[in-house]
């Protein structure tokens, strides 16, 4: 798994291209995430565009940033599911929890 | 369950990067199958989680020790068992991960998925020591797409 | 050869579709070891011919036969193993595909790819049945590409 | 693999794609060949642009198309070798058997 990391208007977006499974990606988005937070970012967008395949690990990395972001104040959504990430938030009823959204200009202002 | 009529048995040792190897004998022997890209995408799913709990909880990530896994058809059945050399657990002692209680929590979501993605999915420890796993999937079955969507209420 | 440290095994009925199965899990393997491409293309190839002998001449094609293929590294080799159930035959004993008479003879080019495709190749025949091919590839070795226009003079 | 066929100012042009290996696609190309020379074809050309692999039963294939076809007296031709497949006729000292074009006008003129 590869990761990118840009920012605009203060948010900081993630996106990491390929697999978020055990003993790989998984590690990679946490660690990502905590350079994000070390850094001072408070609002994060992660851009799923290019995951490829998101197993139980990787989830569990999902909601693990996402609780770390929030319980600091900050916010942490979600961009561009693919329809097989889209089914596995669905089947852990997930979907409930994270704000998921298909424009990035319209994810970026939700931070306001 | 009955007998496997293997097809295909493969072996690896614990380590995690061995996982997209079954992954890819699963997509390839299911291809053989002419299973449709989705159906094969969720046993292959099943199987990673398989072998993932195998490599973690069972062998606990020792490169010496394997995992197999058999992969065969059985009256019309894709069977694929998964065996690993570790202790074994309580599988009905898990908790559910869709409870209020459970949602945010970072693990506990493998089995679950296997129950979601198979339509059948059985463990036996045997008494020499380690955990098989058995995952079914009934190759009549449309979409594996509404099986899930089913079963999450 | 010395004790082979497996890191993957596959067993497979001796099916030719199966060789593909093979060759996956190969290039897979091949690819957690970092090879490039092109020697990881000619090692799956001398896989290809070592499973296609051993379904067709060491099976005869009985599904029910199994042909097993081991994968390792030993002292920085890749060695492949491929054992069938047939009945043997002698390796000593096969025309060159390159004497003139030989040239456009159908077959006769199997083990000829796999001595040139790969460092080593070794032939045991086990006294309850079977055969083994071990084929063997040195990791330091460079492109592939030479040793084959090496050893083709 | 798939087969493609077509005539050009009386050449047979034969276009395997995929895997010419044994099991599947030798047969495939002997199948197609045997047919040409039913249907009257006596030069055949062979684009292999879109052979993938080609196995020791796929070049024990590709003589045997060869001989049958000279034994008719026909001539049997070869385009576009990917660099795969020469490395193998190269070893096997089949270069020297084969004619081998990389253009196909100058190919289909050399059956003249
Ligand atoms: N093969 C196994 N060997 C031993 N314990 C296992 C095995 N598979 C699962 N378990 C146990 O069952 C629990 C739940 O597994 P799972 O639903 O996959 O979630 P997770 O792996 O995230 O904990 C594990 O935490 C572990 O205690
Ligand atoms: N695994 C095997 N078991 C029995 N005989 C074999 C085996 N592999 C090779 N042979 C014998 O060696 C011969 C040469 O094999 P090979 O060079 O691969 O060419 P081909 O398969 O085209 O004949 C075969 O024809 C067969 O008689």
């Amino acid at each position: 798994m590869k990761m990118a990391m840009r920012q605009r208007q203060g948010v900081t977006i993630l996106q990491p291209k390929g697999k978020i499974t055990i003993g790989a990606g998984d590690v990679a988005l946490r660690d990502a995430v905590h350079e994000a937070l070390d850094a001072g970012a408070k609002n994060i967008l992660i851009n799923l565009r290019e995951t490829t395949t998101m197993d139980s690990s990787g989830i569990g990395e999902l909601v693990s940033a996402y609780t770390t972001v929030t319980n600091r104040g900050g916010k942490l959504r979600l961009l561009h599911l693919p329809p097989k990430v889209q089914d596995i938030l669905q089947i852990t009823q997930l979907v409930t929890v994270f704000d998921v959204y298909d424009d990035e200009d319209e994810a970026i202002g939700s931070f306001d | 369950m009955a007998t496997l009529t293997p097809r295909v048995e493969l072996a690896i040792g614990s380590r995690f990067e061995n996982i997209d190897l079954v992954q890819v004998v699963v997509k390839v022997s299911l291809q053989q199958l002419r299973l449709d890209d989705d159906t094969s995408h969720w046993i292959g799913m099943a199987v990673r989680e398989a072998v993932a709990n195998a490599i973690k909880h069972g062998n606990r990530q020792d490169p010496d020790k394997k995992v197999e896994v058999t992969f065969g058809i059985v009256d019309g059945d894709v069977l694929i068992e998964v065996r690993d050399e570790g202790s074994g657990f309580d599988p009905a002692g898990l908790p559910d991960p869709l409870e209020p209680a459970n949602l945010l929590k970072p693990g506990g979501r493998g089995i679950f998925f296997m129950r979601k993605f198979m339509d059948g999915i059985d463990y036996d420890f045997r008494p020499e020591g380690g955990t098989v796993v058995r995952l079914r999937k009934r190759l009549e079955t449309s979409a594996p797409g509404e099986t899930q969507e089913d079963g999450s209420k």
